[in-house]
């Protein structure tokens, strides 16, 4: 980062990179796949054992309570030595949500389990009718005695088949079109009536499934907020799902990728590479400085409303950028599947290329984000879609 | 397209639906087999490998147009087999003395030549040793073309199954394989291939395999539009067609100019073929054909959303081959300095205007 | 060009090429500005002696029947040395439609005066209110008696102010908004009634004006096609007005632009720059095949409508992107305003980059050339604009 | 903001509005004229040339996030005035020995330091003689700040009314000038520049200019963006508004993006004032604010149509005044090798991932 850091931040830092170099197994590091939570666990208990796991939870919650540079330094440094990707939706979506809109007794039954890794969270949002148009939710939930009973399909369901929880929307009343009617639940995976078909994505992992309910029976007290008010309690959090999606830290592995790549194709000292690589470490300098400024702006409640869009597609948008960059770099290598494992760290050629594709289709596609920053902060009106 | 150009592409498109279409390159991905000697036997019965042999040589005797219709057939159905390959060898095959056994086989389908230029063997005590750069398809090959620097420097065809030679191969996103080529045997084995201005005729085979890669690239981008462009058409948001979202349709036209503008550079180029100015052409051509295969193809998952990017739909399938088809062109940087050499060394220059 | 060149056409590339060396005088060469016509007017007579003045008009009509391959050396051989702009709304523009649409005597007394530079057009299309909506003419176009009497205003003329005839699309109904109602009208604009007030551009030349008309009375003999069916008139050269504006002509001018700069600057031997030389060089060849393209399509009708759309946005945003590199190969250069004029030939770092915003505004914004596409050639319904 | 820096931007913002904001740089354009003794002296007065220069060396003792406010006040109302060279030369001044007098005229606006970094003089014989890049604001300067390399290198100050000084200047398309500083004098004119690591202290020069420079550019192109944007809500064509196309949405959604961004970048670089990391930061302020202005600009006169271009309208005004202070910022390889080595020889790097 190039906000200069406090005689306290250094000491953080070179606390988190020695405690990294310690405890992250060598096996774990420069992955370039997103490993199973099975796999990841072990990383994922550590950072929990060690008070690391949720930097920006309070600490009221069992968070880390961390500042926002603090919190950058730990995207910093988990980029630098390649720590694995863990699970995040508990953490960065259904985590916050619950401690908003949570009741007591929700709260002190899942925020503990997210942090120690043993609640795995999924989100069930799209549909297969529904991707970019969320209000269009058409899973069935019935209210029958003190149940309410699902019926239907969620679809693009990120790591639904490692879950043991989802957070979803669906509907007391079919076919209706409206954004009342939706009720947000909390559903154990392991209900009865639950069918899950992962999903293999373009760059060959699954990523996704898709899951069917077939009478799916949850007790009311599973509900989020009240039944047939779902839409708000799913979009009061919007704003800090997309400033989660927004981090550097993307940004800052597609640029050690970019990094091993020159240096493998021994283009580390070519002058014209070296200024791409400088361009790019500049972009995510902006994506850094933005996210600063995000934080700052939703804490001070100086934030418009959707602002938080452009955090999106600052940090999806840099991070492609970055990419296309490691394929030119990987010449005749670009189409290579598995990644290099040589002496030196994994390199990987194409991977993170294919799997960026969907950073600006998930979490809302960037076309739906400059919508929003159209109508919502620069006041287009009229919108013709 | 008129005359023989068109009757090979649709021949082309025919026998390639009829044996799978892109349905096949998807199969042979998940099969593992990176070659349907099947379809390669067809697509020699079809002549395809002599397209560009002169008739005495048994040769189809065709031009430029012809290998650009047929590779943009071959694109736009993901073929993977390395027909543009064989072609590129059988050019300098054709020209070449006492190797016509060697061109009938090509021709016949049951050699297959790769060209591997990027790479830096070297003869010396009576061994071949080097590697080379990664090569795309070069698993399937039977033989290779190589040349030799410095000393006693010439070209050489090496039967690959010979002792002393390794492939160092791996896969590709897209079902294909590329390999590097290590060296380490007798001079003995290989045979020197003896012609005039050999190295001239080198650089002609990579010229034509860039123009062959780059016609590949336009008919595999054309069809991946075509998709997104139905998908547009279809798929319903908000209560409408997506594609009757301004934003989208702006961003269509911009991958339809993209198209059309390097089909008719490719267009162009075809027109360069055995003439000198092929070497600029094709360097042009494949610089422009590589960016714009990758934009349209991204642009065409983007236009799909989630679905676009998950495997069971055919649109992914086309990025990936694209990326493996630029694999075989090599690095953008060398195919720009190829373009300015050739362009500006050339007896005639290609821009007048420079 | 790329397409090989037949013996022909090479003698005809050597001869243009000698005869432009022995013809244009030096003070014309590379100059940046577009020189007022009668500045330009030596070389346009020049060219018009010698029968190339029209390359793509046909002999009937007094052309030179031009190859599309003859037309390109024309254009690349401009380039080359730097020939001056001249004026084209007569060329291009009203001369095509008049041997479409016109009377014989309409043909007979204009189409001469095109040819030999003694009519001057512009075009009196946009209107204040009426920049990319065409249909939405108002200025007024009443029929008394022989005549057609035009009260109203027009505006973005491109050299109106040098111009001496104008054709022009008036309405009987003012306030009407429809296409019917319109008629294509040509006129003197010595008339009495014509007021013009030049404009200034960002690029600091008077590119346009604003034509004011007072009562001005013309003949309806000056009528193209009959009174209220100018629309279809005006229209129905569109695809070939497009075609002119998407010629290779302004992509190699930028070219040689770049070229210049990055030699002045010592850039001609810098890798990276002769990287983004050779882009720049394979992009106009892309033009130049475009145009080759399109022609032969039109020629042979195998065109869709609304194609030619395709080569005005192709060949306009590839000018700009090339304008874009002579800025940055000018560094602190880039703003210096009058070209230089050392011993070299004289080097222009900003005015084609200013003067080239306008590519992608007028003759129909790209925007509009989008929409164009979308509808007309991909077949997208329902626009939602 | 907070604090000093939104009194400083407030307080610029009223002076600039009520001295002619916008209309006061087209008239000093119009008239030929590049600069506006009445408004520097009152800028003097407001104590703007010592805005970072210590109290008790009679300055305002501000920081980096007082600057980038100025600088984004003065942007914003296209205020052609070298104040980010006088302040860039008044953090020197202000370290040095000996130059407290000329520090004092540059607070008061009498004296203007120019920095003339990119250039090669040499001392030899007694005379000093050399030649600079062309520099932007130059012909304004009363002195320059220049480098002799070589044996006795050193840094000087160069009285501009002396015997053997000679500009080369040009006009910009903005009305501001550029000037190549040609030298042909003693070197007795000079006056030697006593202070530890000078070569430090110029650079620090130069970081401060381009920090302010590139804070300019976010005030230029934020301001541009608010006409663009009432422009878009205002003109209608086809009976609507403009900014109801969702072609024109996205792209004004993309402006917004990269605005705010650079904004928020060149905020996290006022940080570093005063800091080693400043040296990598400003170049990566510079180099991200140069290509945003440009790419903003252009789109804004896009928005606007024919209109947009013409040079009665303002719009054009930002693209043209971004375009000259690019080019007191030099060249974009430059400033990102200058990124690339700042940000990897300083002894904290910037990027810790590195």
């Amino acid at each position: 980062m190039i906000r200069p850091e406090t005689a306290q931040e250094t000491a953080f830092r070179a606390e988190v990179r020695s405690w990294f170099e310690a405890n992250l197994q060598q096996h774990l590091r420069n992955l370039t796949f997103r490993p199973a939570p099975k796999e990841s666990m072990a990383w994922y208990g550590a950072l929990y054992e060690n008070g690391w796991i949720a930097p920006h939870w309070p600490k009221s919650f069992g968070g880390m309570g961390a500042s926002a540079e603090e919190q950058v330094i730990l995207f910093e440094e988990s980029a630098r030595i390649g720590a694995p990707d863990i699970p995040t939706q508990g953490l960065n979506h259904i985590g916050p949500l619950l401690m908003k809109l949570g009741t007591p007794r929700q709260q002190a039954f899942h925020l503990p389990r997210i942090l120690s890794g043993e609640g795995v969270w999924c989100q069930g949002y799209s549909e297969p009718g529904s991707g970019s148009d969320l209000a269009s939710v058409q899973t069935r939930g019935e209210v029958r005695g003190g149940e309410i009973v699902i019926n239907g399909q969620k679809i693009w369901t990120t790591w639904g088949h490692h879950a043991n929880w989802m957070y979803a929307l669906v509907r007391a009343i079919p076919g209706e079109k409206k954004k009342n009617g939706i009720t947000f639940v909390l559903l154990d995976m392991n209900t009865k009536g639950i069918t899950r078909r992962p999903i293999r994505t373009i760059a060959g992992d699954d990523e996704f499934c898709e899951v069917f309910f077939d009478d799916v029976a949850v007790p009311l007290s599973n509900v989020v907020g009240e039944v047939d008010q779902g839409w708000r309690v799913a979009t009061s959090l919007l704003d800090e799902e997309r400033i989660r999606i927004g981090t550097p830290l993307l940004p800052l592995r597609a640029l050690a990728r970019l990094r091993a790549v020159m240096k493998h194709n021994g283009l580390s000292n070519d002058r014209e590479w070296q200024r791409r690589l400088a361009r790019s470490e500049i972009a995510v300098e902006t994506v850094t400085a933005a996210y600063f400024q995000c934080l700052e702006r939703f804490e001070t409640g100086n934030a418009a409303g959707g602002e938080s869009s452009y955090l999106k597609i600052l940090a999806t948008e840099v991070t492609q950028d970055i990419v296309d960059l490691v394929q030119e770099a990987a010449g005749p290598l670009r189409a290579v599947k598995v990644p290099s494992a040589g002496s030196d760290a994994r390199v990987d050629f194409s991977e993170m290329y294919l799997q960026s594709r969907r950073l600006s289709i998930y979490g809302g596609s960037n076309e739906i984000q400059r919508s929003i920053l159209a109508a919502q902060v620069l006041g287009l009106q009229g919108a013709r879609r | 397209m008129s005359g023989d150009d068109s009757m090979i592409a649709d021949s082309a498109r025919i026998f390639l639906s009829r044996i799978g279409g892109v349905a096949r390159a998807r199969k042979l991905r998940d099969s593992g087999m990176a070659f349907d000697a099947g379809a390669w036997n067809e697509m020699a019965k079809l002549g395809w490998f002599g397209l560009v042999v002169p008739e005495e040589a048994g040769g189809l005797g065709l031009g430029g147009h012809e290998l650009v219709a047929l590779m943009e057939a071959l694109g736009a159905q993901l073929a993977g087999e390395p027909v543009g390959e064989s072609i590129a060898a059988s050019v300098l095959l054709s020209r070449a003395e006492g190797l016509s056994s060697l061109l009938e086989e090509v021709i016949a389908g049951s050699a297959i030549v790769a060209s591997v230029l990027d790479a830096s063997f070297k003869l010396a005590g009576g061994r071949v040793r080097g590697a080379s750069r990664p090569v795309v398809n070069l698993a399937q090959a039977t033989h290779a073309l190589i040349e030799i620097t410095g000393e006693n420097g010439a070209v050489y065809v090496v039967p690959l199954k010979s002792a002393g030679v390794e492939l160092r191969t791996q896969a590709t996103v897209d079902g294909r394989t590329v390999s590097e080529l290590h060296l380490d045997l007798s001079s003995e084995v290989l045979s020197r291939i003896e012609m005039q201005n050999v190295s001239l005729a080198l650089g002609n085979v990579q010229a034509v395999a860039r123009l062959a890669a780059a016609a590949y690239l336009v008919g595999l981008a054309d069809a991946a539009f075509a998709i997104a462009l139905e998908y547009l058409k279809t798929r319903k948001q908000f209560g409408v067609a997506i594609g009757s979202f301004q934003a989208l349709q702006h961003r269509a036209a911009t991958v339809f100019v993209r198209i059309a503008s390097v089909r008719a550079l490719i267009s162009e180029c075809a027109r360069t073929f055995g003439t000198e100015r092929l070497d600029a052409a094709s360097a042009a051509a494949a610089c422009a054909a590589s960016a714009m295969a990758l934009q349209v193809t991204k642009e065409c998952i983007q236009f799909h959303g989630a679905i676009g990017f998950a495997d069971e739909h055919d649109i992914g399938l086309y990025l990936r081959r694209a990326m493996s088809t630029i694999a075989s062109i090599g690095d953008a940087g060398s195919c720009l300095d190829a373009f300015s050499k050739a362009a500006s060394v050339g007896t005639e220059k290609i821009s007048s205007t420079a």
